[in-house]
């Protein structure tokens, strides 16, 4: 309905592949972007940002790194929680070993070391397929649940056995630890987030996506058309789970401030897998969508009852979660395997052809 | 070298360690009983059933629950059993089949949605809190047998689940191999249009694997209750069952019994004589280190079949 | 058209392939000269395509070798043949369901494109120039093919014939100097199948690429090939040009047989 | 003002404004040409660069002053340009038909005694070297696309692309010759040779000046104030004078840009991609898209098609007079504006129209509703009446005078004048220099005077509006003296959707009557809506039900004749439906579906004379008819005749 494509014609590639080639798409996006960078930090409260924006964006960067794997490499991966451990316990190590350096950097950094160890564990997908990969990944998930847990060096030996954020300045604005404001850690994680999901979107759309999709839809073909299968699932692997370490840096430090191994035990790899899987395997907003709609139900399951004047305690939303999370999966492999990044592209056509039926 | 000492304990102490393979023996059946569970349904609908794990918890906690509420032990029973197939008719009735021809990768996947919903569901209905396995009530053997002074222990619920997992085993053996059913339903392994010609319809196939599955459910959960608490943290073990799967291979019931013990006994082994050294609870991911190790060299696993791909 | 034809480009020495104990192919042994087009035909389960997935490859003959391009090899990964310049186009289409029309072809640029992940993650400067230069280079192909109308179509959406070509397109991309095509014409209505050797006429007319193809339709075949083989049951049982093939007995044998038709 | 007039009189040849434009606008696009998924564009100034390569380049292989050069193929940016290259040297451009089989284009290549020809590719090429043997004059062949070229190795066929190789040589050694060549021309020297399809005998070739063109193309361009940041999209042939007019004479003499499609089957995306500022089609593709949307809209869900059926016809009223600059309601404003949003503006981006500022239409009378919708949804569509020996433009409708039924009043520099037969004559700058080689028909149309005879029989509205009704040898005189137009009339029932043909009669006769055939789909389906069952078309035809359904077809019609004075007098008296299809088998069609008069005259003259007289109610009659599988039999049939009501003239009581 409101697209006027009638005019927009491509006189170059360059032009003809761009990220957003329709002009109503370009505005849109920057319509959003330019509304979480200035409006939201400006009138949204603590509760807002603390209990559904900031864990929002950061489930989404763990959820880009998931479909990168899984959604586009089609390499199924139960492992993240093990991955985003990686990257919080070494972002945590390294701010504790070098105080002085830029935390954003380390935040960054604190990537490259899950990335390694996505590498290592990629590697049996040379060899296997399928289901037996997704169980191998497990093995990544145990693994670091266990040692994060056991290893004190990990966590500086500490006697509550947990992680504590340290206070950590950026132009003498805390952006890490207790003070930090909420706003603080929002801009920070929507600056993060966003320059990666770029980047995401750059590679996918590039040679290299190219080569993850060939992989994932036909691998015989793929590899008879020149595609090195074990270095381009190792890159997959390897990126995926740079974006789980970042996110899982981010997630002790711009979200819980403080953790124990245990919140990146094996819930959370599903979690973040359900995200994919709701939102749509294969997209990028998909993942953004499936994180919203994941955080928001318990919120939902919360706050519905009480307003309709019927709470209900905490352990029964956490039921009401399982359940209903359950369910949606099924649901949504049922009818919509693709997910919601599939009907918002249903929806856009729709627009497109306006007031035609297709 | 600290790490060859374990070997010399072995020797140095052959008791503790007959001991210690015991212990993983019998841990080593209840994987087995669950990866079994799991063969029948892979083999049967092609389906990677994340859930067999919670179905383990769910059928304890449905007898136990069941008998708190004050239903006697040998009604309960039956009752469980009758549950756990209205449970199997209702996932082939709202999940296989909407989802029959997709890729397997999908149905997978609706399984770890089905382990949620349940994981909800039970907890929903019986709460979180562990619960205690009604042993006594159904007249589980809960001494406890001494071999070399007192040097050698086992519980006679040991024992007891050792030969009433070996004797499920026997009776599913005949099951598949005599009755028209159990026949239909190997067929459908090979062949689907095979199975058909049988004349019995898939659906109905899928509905009695899952529930054959889900009986097996309940016999292991209620081993396993009796040996610790029934609650939600038996589903993170009850994953084990994937490891036990990886090094028999999907497809292979033989695959599924050797497999669950070598990691039963593995781990055990791997636990007592060099969890301490690395910090000790190395159980929860060694099976899986121990299976990847195995698939380097057989990536179908132990008894699974070669693939030959085609283009 | 004789005049063209060069040095052999292929060649194929005493292969034997088994699997397990079935035996796919019995010493085999032929030569494929450059820019020749250069024919396989025989009965269903003959072990034509086995032959394919042994030149490219996919399957490791326990006996014999290949030699290609003068090197000799035993034992190579698929996508090592396609480095050397050994493209392929499959019996039932295996192509990347989920991309579209254009994406497929680019992928068989792959091997072409070499900027790193750096360039690539900001799609900037190198990375995009090699982007544009490739996509050039593929519209050319879609044009030659003439499929510009679903050049943004994902290809799951496609007619069973458009998506032949498009395999071929993709097999183009890789701009190959050995072609294998298995059965380029399968389920096609006479229209696609004049395309379809038109294309590849042109091909080895215009971009002087060998072409080793496996099809039925003898017609196809005779018209196209300039020298052919016959195999039955794993074996080569003829060799020579479509006129001496025609009065093979054996092959006439062959084909009538009742042992087994198609 | 007057030193622009002094500049445009140097501008006089499309070379010489080719070389302006190179200079004054040099960087904005030129031409674009959908190829290879993007929109390949050339700049003025690389256009100019091309265009002299390739006259350079012609010149090197012999190409001399009035040389004739063919031009076959789908419209493409490197033959526009090779039509200009042969004007820059003082050459004749000769378009032909790309889709005429060899034989048809024999009589062009051999009447314009072609030396040189540029095709589009392979398939043009092989139609000349089937006939070139038979053609003395025609020495090069020159093709665009080398697609399948490899093994045309003739020494007199060349590629585009190396012609102008030589071109670039040639010219960097004289580098002025190219400009001193386009000097010479000259706004009377030929500027194209362009062939009419004539209705009767073969074509002939309408010489054309560079004045004729330019001139004409001025004032269009002031009348219909075009800038140069028009875009327009060529699609229809290039031997079609339209075609050289807009994508030609228009665009250089404005300077605006012209877009050619990827190939003659993307035309509707490629539209859509452009999306014209400009456009022109014939009726039929108006009419096609008009049928394709509500096509489309049928399977829309209820709601959606209520709201579309509402905003149509709120459009119907309100958008047309907005349009026309005539006044409207706030509330209806504020509708319309709703409007815009859910259904014009979206509906115009589907079909491409979206800046579509103006738009043309002419060839053959266009349905009122389909004029209308487009209309109404602020396209603002008008109809021009004009034909090669003028240039085009004779009358068209100036903004805010736009009716369905006329074609507008004398264009700017036109004069007209009625002949007592209400032929029209017409005087303009645009009016052709003669036929190629055909003196005496010259002479037939156009006298010394410079006034042409269009062969057309029209007449003036009150508000001066020209109406063309028929073909001036068709116009008879009914026994009363009233006109009597066949065509137009028959025009007028076909644009009901039930009717396929109609044959109508009056020439000396007492009153009009009408033969017609109905479309079996439209009155199928309104049938079966009714379930009213029926054996074939036949049997459908004579229904009663039918008959009166195309009842008031027929006498809307005559309502609408009655508000013509001068033809109130030929409203159809009687009618009947025949009792089979007019058919190109049987002869009664002309193989492009046009009625052929006299013989469906001979043949049913039982029919029209049953017609003819006012006591008939019934009539018999056998007919040859061939069926599909192509045999002949004779089919039996009793027709009824029914009379239909006329209106007795406003005007006439008005006079009265």
């Amino acid at each position: 309905m409101f697209y006027r494509e009638a005019g927009q014609f491509k006189t170059t590639y360059i032009s003809d592949q761009e990220l957003f080639p329709v002009k109503q798409d370009r505005w849109g996006i920057l319509l959003i972007i330019g509304f979480s960078f200035i409006v939201i930090p400006l009138i949204a409260n603590d509760y807002w940002l603390q209990a559904i924006l900031i864990p929002f964006l950061i489930f989404s960067l763990a959820a880009l790194g998931l479909n990168i794997l899984t959604g586009y490499a089609g390499q199924l991966s139960l492992g993240t929680g093990g991955f985003m451990a990686v990257g919080a316990y070494s972002c945590y190590k390294l701010v504790t070993i070098f105080p002085e350096t830029n935390v954003i950097l380390l935040i960054l950094v604190s990537g490259f070391f899950s990335a390694g160890i996505g590498l290592i564990f990629g590697i049996p997908s040379l060899k296997i397929k399928g289901f037996y990969l997704a169980v191998a990944t497990l093995a990544a998930q145990f693994f670091f649940e266990w040692l994060f847990g056991r290893v004190k060096w990990f966590y500086n030996y500490n006697d509550s056995g947990a992680i504590e954020v340290p206070v950590r300045k950026f132009f003498d604005i805390a952006v890490t630890g207790p003070i930090a404001t909420a706003q603080t850690r929002y801009v920070v994680v929507l600056c993060i987030v966003t320059f990666l999901a770029l980047i995401a979107v750059n590679i996918v759309r590039g040679r290299i996506g190219r080569a993850w999709m060939a992989i994932r839809d036909m691998d015989i073909a793929a590899e008879l058309i020149g595609i090195r299968p074990l270095t381009t699932k190792l890159i997959a692997f390897a990126i995926s789970s740079y974006y789980a370490g970042v996110a899982g840096a981010l997630f002790v430090f711009a979200y819980l401030g403080s953790a124990e191994v245990e919140v990146f035990d094996i819930n959370i790899s599903f979690e973040i897998l359900f995200m994919i899987i709701i939102g749509g395997l294969g997209s990028i907003s998909g993942a953004f969508l499936g994180a919203a709609f994941i955080v928001l139900i318990p919120i939902l399951i919360t706050n519905l009852p009480r307003m309709l004047g019927m709470p209900i305690n905490a352990a029964t939303v956490e039921h009401f979660n399982f359940m209903i999370l359950g369910a949606l999966i099924v649901l949504f492999l049922i009818f919509e395997p693709h997910g919601l990044a599939k009907i918002w592209t249903i929806m856009r056509e729709k627009l497109r052809v306006w007031p035609f039926p297709y | 070298m600290i790490f060859i000492q374990p070997f010399f304990d072995m020797v140095g102490d052959p008791v503790l360690f007959l001991q210690v393979i015991w212990e993983g023996f019998v841990t080593g059946i209840l994987y087995s009983l669950i990866a079994f569970g799991f063969v029948l349904i892979f083999k049967a609908s092609g389906v990677f059933n994340f859930a067999q794990g919670i179905m383990v918890v769910f059928a304890a906690l449905t007898l136990v629950g069941l008998h708190e509420a004050g239903v006697s032990a040998f009604v309960a029973l039956p009752a469980t059993i009758l549950v756990m197939y209205v449970l199997a008719f209702s996932v082939e009735r709202l999940v296989l089949r909407s989802l029959v021809n997709q890729p397997d990768i999908i149905l997978f996947m609706a399984t770890i949605g089905l382990t949620f919903f349940l994981i909800g569901f039970g907890e929903f209905i019986f709460g979180g809190e562990p619960k205690m396995m009604i042993t006594e009530e159904l007249l589980l053997p809960y001494d406890s047998i001494t071999f070399f002074d007192d040097m050698l222990i086992l519980q006679e619920i040991d024992i007891a689940a050792s030969i009433i997992a070996a004797l499920s085993l026997v009776f599913l053996a005949l099951f598949l191999g005599k009755t028209k059913i159990g026949i239909a339903l190997r067929a459908v392994a090979d062949d689907h249009q095979a199975a058909l010609s049988v004349g019995i319809s898939l659906n109905t196939i899928w509905v009695v694997v899952w529930f054959i599955s889900g009986v097996i459910a309940l016999i292991t959960g209620i081993m396993w209750g009796a040996k610790s608490d029934v609650s939600f943290a038996l589903s993170i073990i009850a994953l084990k069952a994937l490891p036990v799967l990886i090094l028999g291979g999907f497809t292979s019931v033989r695959g599924a019994i050797v497999g669950g013990l070598i990691i039963g006994i593995g781990e055990k082994i791997g636990e007592f004589y060099w969890g301490g050294l690395v910090g000790g609870s190395i159980e929860g991911w060694l099976a899986y280190m121990i299976a990847l190790f195995f698939l380097f060299f057989r990536p179908q696993g132990l008894f699974g079949e070669k693939i030959i791909e085609r283009v | 058209m004789e005049r063209k034809i060069g040095e052999t480009l292929l060649g194929v020495e005493h292969i034997s392939l088994s699997f397990g104990g079935v035996k796919a192919l019995t010493d085999i042994s032929f030569n494929i000269r450059e820019k020749e087009v250069f024919a396989i035909i025989g009965p269903n389960g003959a072990g034509k395509t086995s032959m394919l997935n042994v030149i490219n490859g996919f399957y490791h003959p326990q006996q014999g070798e290949i030699h290609f391009k003068g090197l000799h090899r035993k034992q190579m990964r698929p996508h090592e043949a396609a480095v050397q310049g050994i493209a392929r186009t499959f019996q039932n289409v295996a192509l990347f369901k989920g991309m579209s029309t254009l994406n497929n072809i680019m992928a068989g640029r792959n091997l072409k494109m070499k900027t790193n992940l750096f360039w690539q993650a900001l799609y900037y400067g190198p990375a995009r120039t090699e982007e544009m230069i490739n996509r050039e280079y593929v519209e050319d192909i879609i044009d030659f093919l003439e499929i510009q109308a679903i050049r943004r179509t994902p290809v799951g959406k496609l007619p069973y014939g458009l998506q032949k070509r498009v395999e071929l397109g993709r097999a183009l991309a890789m701009d190959p100097e050995l072609l294998l095509l298995d059965e380029p014409m399968a389920g096609m209505n006479i229209e696609e199948k004049q395309d379809m050797c038109r294309f590849i006429i042109d091909i080895n007319e215009q971009y002087g690429t060998t072409i080793v193809l496996i099809e039925h339709d003898m017609g196809v075949v005779m018209d196209l090939s300039e020298r052919l083989i016959v195999l039955d049951y794993g074996r080569k049982i003829a060799e020579g040009t479509p006129d001496e093939i025609r009065g093979n007995q054996v092959v006439i044998d062959a084909y009538l047989g009742v042992a087994h038709t198609n | 003002m007057s030193e622009k007039k002094a500049k445009d009189r140097k501008l006089d040849t499309i070379p010489k404004l080719l070389l302006d434009h190179a200079r004054e606008r040099g960087n904005r696009p030129a031409n674009r040409l959908k190829n290879f998924g993007i929109w390949q564009s050339w700049t003025w100034s690389e256009v100019a660069e091309e265009v002299r390569d390739l006259a350079c380049g012609l010149v090197k292989i012999g190409f001399q002053r009035g040389d004739k050069l063919a031009v076959i193929g789908d419209n493409r940016p490197r033959l526009y340009w090779s039509m200009v290259a042969a004007q820059a040297l003082g050459g004749i451009p000769v378009p032909l038909y790309q889709n005429s089989v060899a034989e048809e284009m024999f009589h062009v290549l051999e009447n314009s005694d072609a030396k040189f020809a540029i095709v589009q590719n392979q398939e043009q090429t092989d139609k000349l070297l089937e006939i070139k043997d038979r053609l003395p004059h025609l020495e090069f062949i020159c093709y665009e696309e080398p697609r399948g070229m490899r093994d045309y190795n003739q020494e007199f066929i060349f590629y585009y692309k190396d012609i102008q190789q030589t071109g670039r040589a040639f010219h960097s050694i004289n580098s002025d010759y190219f400009l001193s060549e386009v000097e010479k021309g000259d706004g009377s020297d030929i500027s194209i040779l362009l062939y009419t399809s004539g209705t009767t005998g073969e074509p002939k070739g309408v010489v054309l000046t560079s004045d004729n063109l330019i001139i004409t193309a001025r004032n269009s361009i002031d009348f219909d104030n075009l800038t140069s940041s028009e875009e327009v999209l060529a699609y229809l042939p290039m031997a079609w004078v339209g075609d050289t007019f807009f994508s030609l004479a228009q665009a250089y003499v404005i300077g605006f840009c012209v877009n050619c499609p990827e190939n003659p089957e993307t035309v509707m995306t490629d539209l859509k991609e452009i999306g014209p500022t400009y456009y022109f089609a014939p009726p039929a593709i108006y009419e096609t898209v008009l049928t394709k949307v509500m096509i489309r809209m049928e399977d829309a869900s209820k709601i959606k098609r209520s709201m579309f059926n509402y905003f149509m016809e709120l459009a119907k009223t309100v958008g047309i007079r907005i349009l026309d600059g005539k006044p409207v309601s706030f509330l209806e404003k504020f509708l319309y504006a709703v409007g815009k949003i859910l259904v014009y503006g979206p509906l115009r981006n589907n079909m491409g129209l979206s800046r579509t500022r103006l738009a043309y239409t002419a060839g053959e009378a266009i349905g009122p509703e389909i004029f209308e919708f487009f209309r109404s949804m602020g396209i603002n569509i008008k109809q021009l009446y004009g034909q090669t020996e003028a240039s085009v433009f004779i009358c068209a409708q100036p903004d805010g005078q736009v009716k369905a039924d006329t074609v507008g009043t004398a264009y700017p520099g036109v004069e007209l004048r009625l002949a007592d037969n209400n032929e029209v004559f017409y005087r303009s700058p645009g009016v052709f220099h003669s036929y190629y080689k055909n003196p005496e028909s010259t002479a037939d149309t156009k006298d010394p005077e410079g006034w042409v005879a269009t062969g057309d029989a029209g007449f003036f509205d009150d508000e001066g509006h020209l109406k063309i009704i028929d073909r001036a040898k068709d116009v008879g005189r009914m026994t009363d003296g009233t006109l009597f137009a066949p065509k137009y009339i028959e025009n007028k029932l076909k644009f009901f959707p039930f009717i396929k043909e109609a044959v109508t009669f009056g020439d000396e006769k007492a009153y009009a009557s009408a033969v017609i055939c109905i479309d079996i789909e439209a009155v199928g389906n309104w049938a079966e809506r009714r379930n009213l069952a029926y054996s074939g078309y036949t049997d459908l035809s004579a229904r009663d039900e039918v008959y009166d359904l195309l009842q008031e077809c027929v006498e809307s019609v005559n309502a609408d004749l009655a508000r013509d004075e001068k033809l109130s007098g030929s409203q159809i008296k009687r009618y009947m439906l025949l009792h089979k299809e007019l058919d190109a088998d049987d002869g009664e069609l002309t193989r492009t579906r046009k009625v052929r008069r006299r013989i469906v005259a001979e043949k049913y003259a039982v029919l029209i004379a049953a017609l003819d007289d006012p006591q008939q109610t019934h009539c018999e009659i056998d007919s040859q008819m061939t069926f599909e599988d192509g045999r002949t039999g004779t089919v039996h049939a009793n027709l009824q005749i029914r009379e239909s009501s006329t209106i007795k003239s406003h005007v006439q009581t008005i006079a009265a």
